[in-house]
């Protein structure tokens, strides 16, 4: 059976659409980057100031300044672009970015996203992540259903500190995918293996259940 | 139009204590590593730093930390430095956290003469304490300030002796915003070049924006996370 | 990531009457000569340009104004065309007036997504008429807002077929605000290069600015005011 | 005897400190360019996207894409750099230029300047006119004393819609120099062949003429 990183990465490609410009941000985002086909045609953004990320460096190849956000070692495909901070958030904030895919440490069921404050830790700071989800004309976030704890992170009010109101257009899981519409949150699809009984049971927002999984039903834990 | 000065140690020379201070880079790239050096090396105290990130422990604006020389940073992501989180914990640094993308702007509107615009990054969130929100077209936006410092330093890859400067790759990121946002601009290069080498239309800093050109004695350019892939495709 | 189209009159065609249509250029310089040209031959109509100026009489913009498909004009100035004073007296075209630098910084806004900035020019003229004045440190500033348009028409010197644009000397002036704030931008430039014949650091313009790209069929490059010094270095 | 011209322009120079940016104006001040000395080492900014214009081109070596403001064909020297329009303004609404000369049909007394609107002719546009009033560190306007039918160009209060308010530092006629501080004009320098006298006969505003001049006292036609 597929680990819940790698049903969580797999249905997130598919959010990839030939000739989109993405940003992918830091962390378990950044996996999808090397899981690109090349023929899919793609640009991806990197807010420090470069269009077109290629795959790391061979080993020795190193270029101290070409990095990704994540402050990692990359190259540039043909065809990219450099660039300041200032026009890279003119791009993020400007819509012209299609697609921004984020991790979330919560999701509440009208789209509100919290990812930059970790309980009980120092705070080190949100990075571009505000600006990205109000900029990118789509927002995918990708994150566990759980904690370790076992509690649901798609919850019905986020507790901790927002990144933004109401931005989340699509939250894949290793359970699910939901989509977010004027405030309301609908489950669209299962994942490999998951059952609409686990989904329920491990959300505690208050979701709908697409036609096309089992006829409208207001779902739940309450 | 001489701006060249003969060392680090005397470019920053006239900076004094309590100085604000814009300073380029994102994370290790690009960051003015000699003039930080020397700002260490001459014990100038009670900084405010504007700047992206605040180096790690032993490297970048790190090594200001570790000597107690900043009493503030304004800044998007400081979470790669324990001696930070002490000082920040202990009251001895102050700490304003801003988007990434609105401190670029905060920067670039500073060095224009724009003395505030709206953007929604924010909105609904801390960072939106104490500020207005307005309404343009349904959608919901943050008044936020331009930022203009006292000074700036900037790490460029060539720079001619007018101070037009070129960077490299991903070390441009906020260099270019610092530059003009400094009432005095100081930047180091790794090659200085006469006047006239450099083609008009491939200048990101036209020299306008600098006072102060120093060629970089050495550099290390540390990497802070070394990411390859073997020879044969595979990540690492 | 192909954004070539085959011509001019192509990469116009879908633009509607009555949209809103950013154009780069200078006076005369850096004006993109072919797509005008080809929006004039289709005769779209009822259009609004944003563009700094308006042509002169038989060139540039004054085509589109001549063939009567201009209904209003948003610039700094004027002042070069007959055609633009007889349809403004008759009252057939609206002409919204803004000081240069606000234009150029209303079109960077709205292609950076911020709705609203202030800026001190116009404050105390007619400019300011229905405007928010607003006082920051003791100064008066006028907010302003950022301009997005359906349609930008930009000409560069250079275009890789991924929409990469590079421009020469100042012909770069308005261009690369308009490629940023149009919906749909289409380029057309003298030369189209293989992707990865650009350097990433010389671009001016990235790619994710611009959809649609077109080689210059030919290009006139008119001047507006030939000055010349002789060849012993005396001024004309 | 020198023209009117000439005795501005000439005066105007003495404003050229080195290492000045500096941004000459359409018009007389673009006369300027010609007459500063190389070895002052300046750099003229142009607002169309140019630092370090050069002479005028040799004949049959312009560039059409290398102009000025004021639309005319020239070069650029070395350590030129160009930019976009909003980088330009960035540079003079920011402070960076040091120094703006440019024409005027009325100052008046507090510092006002009337430069865009021409009476009983249809508007043409500001240009960049009432960006660079506000934004370089000094404000020179030079200007003929008296218009065309013999009125003073130099009144209580401007007739014609401001370019800006309170924006003028100094003033150079072929008459005199006059500085603005705090609302109030004075008299600081009197052109050559000029006198105290016919600087009053031809001078509507109120001023306070230069101790170095005459003591101070209150002048003016009232």
């Amino acid at each position: 059976m597929k680990s819940s990183r790698s049903k969580i990465v797999s249905r997130a490609l598919e959010e990839i659409k030939s000739g989109m410009y993405i940003n992918l941000g830091i962390g378990m985002p950044t996996l999808i980057a090397n899981e690109i086909p090349a023929e899919r045609g793609v640009m991806l953004q990197s807010e420090n100031g470069l269009l077109g990320i290629g795959p790391y460096p061979e080993d020795g190849l190193e270029d101290a300044d070409l990095i990704n956000a994540g402050k990692e070692t990359v190259t540039a495909v043909s065809g990219a672009s450099c660039f300041d901070s200032a026009e890279s958030f003119a791009m993020i904030r400007g819509g012209h970015v299609d697609l921004a895919i984020l991790g979330g440490m919560e999701v509440a069921e009208n789209g509100d996203l919290a990812n930059w404050m970790i309980p009980g830790k120092m705070v080190k700071g949100m990075g571009g992540a505000m600006d990205l989800v109000h900029g990118a004309k789509r927002i995918v976030v990708i994150m566990e259903h759980v904690n370790k704890q076992g509690e649901s992170k798609v919850k019905r009010f986020c507790e901790l500190p927002l990144t933004g109101q109401r931005v989340v257009h699509r939250l894949i899981t290793e359970l699910a995918v939901f989509d977010f519409h004027g405030g309301e949150m609908t489950l669209v699809e299962l994942q490999p293996d998951a059952t609409l009984e686990e989904v329920r049971e491990k959300t505690e927002a208050y979701y709908q259940v697409s036609t096309g999984l089992l006829g409208t039903e207001k779902e739940g834990r309450s | 139009m001489d701006k060249l000065a003969r060392s680090a140690e005397e470019a920053i020379r006239n900076i004094p204590d309590g100085a604000t201070i814009a300073v380029g880079g994102f994370g290790l790239c690009g960051i003015p590593e000699n003039l930080i050096a020397a700002l260490r090396d001459r014990g100038t105290s009670g900084l405010t730093i504007v700047s992206n990130n605040c180096g790690v422990d032993d490297w970048g604006l790190g090594l200001l930390l570790a000597n107690r020389q900043i009493k503030k940073m304004v800044s998007s992501y400081v979470g790669e430095n324990k001696t930070f989180e002490q000082q920040f914990l202990n009251g001895e640094l102050e700490v304003e956290l801003v988007p990434q993308g609105t401190l670029a702007e905060r920067l670039r509107a500073g060095g224009a003469g724009i003395p505030g615009f709206y953007t929604p990054a924010g909105v609904g969130t801390p960072v939106a304490e104490g500020k207005e929100t307005r309404t343009f077209d349904d959608r919901a936006y943050l008044l936020e300030r331009g930022i203009k410092t006292d000074y700036a330093l900037v790490k460029a890859w060539k720079a001619d002796t007018c101070g037009n400067l070129v960077y490299r790759r991903t070390s441009r990121n906020f260099n270019p915003l610092a530059a003009a946002a400094g009432k005095v601009t100081i930047a180091e290069a790794e090659e200085i070049v006469d006047i006239g080498a450099l083609d008009p239309d491939e200048i990101h800093t036209p020299g306008i924006f600098v006072q102060h050109v120093v060629l970089g004695r050495h550099y290390e350019k540390r990497v802070e996370r070394r990411t390859t892939r073997s020879p044969k495709g595979e990540n690492e």
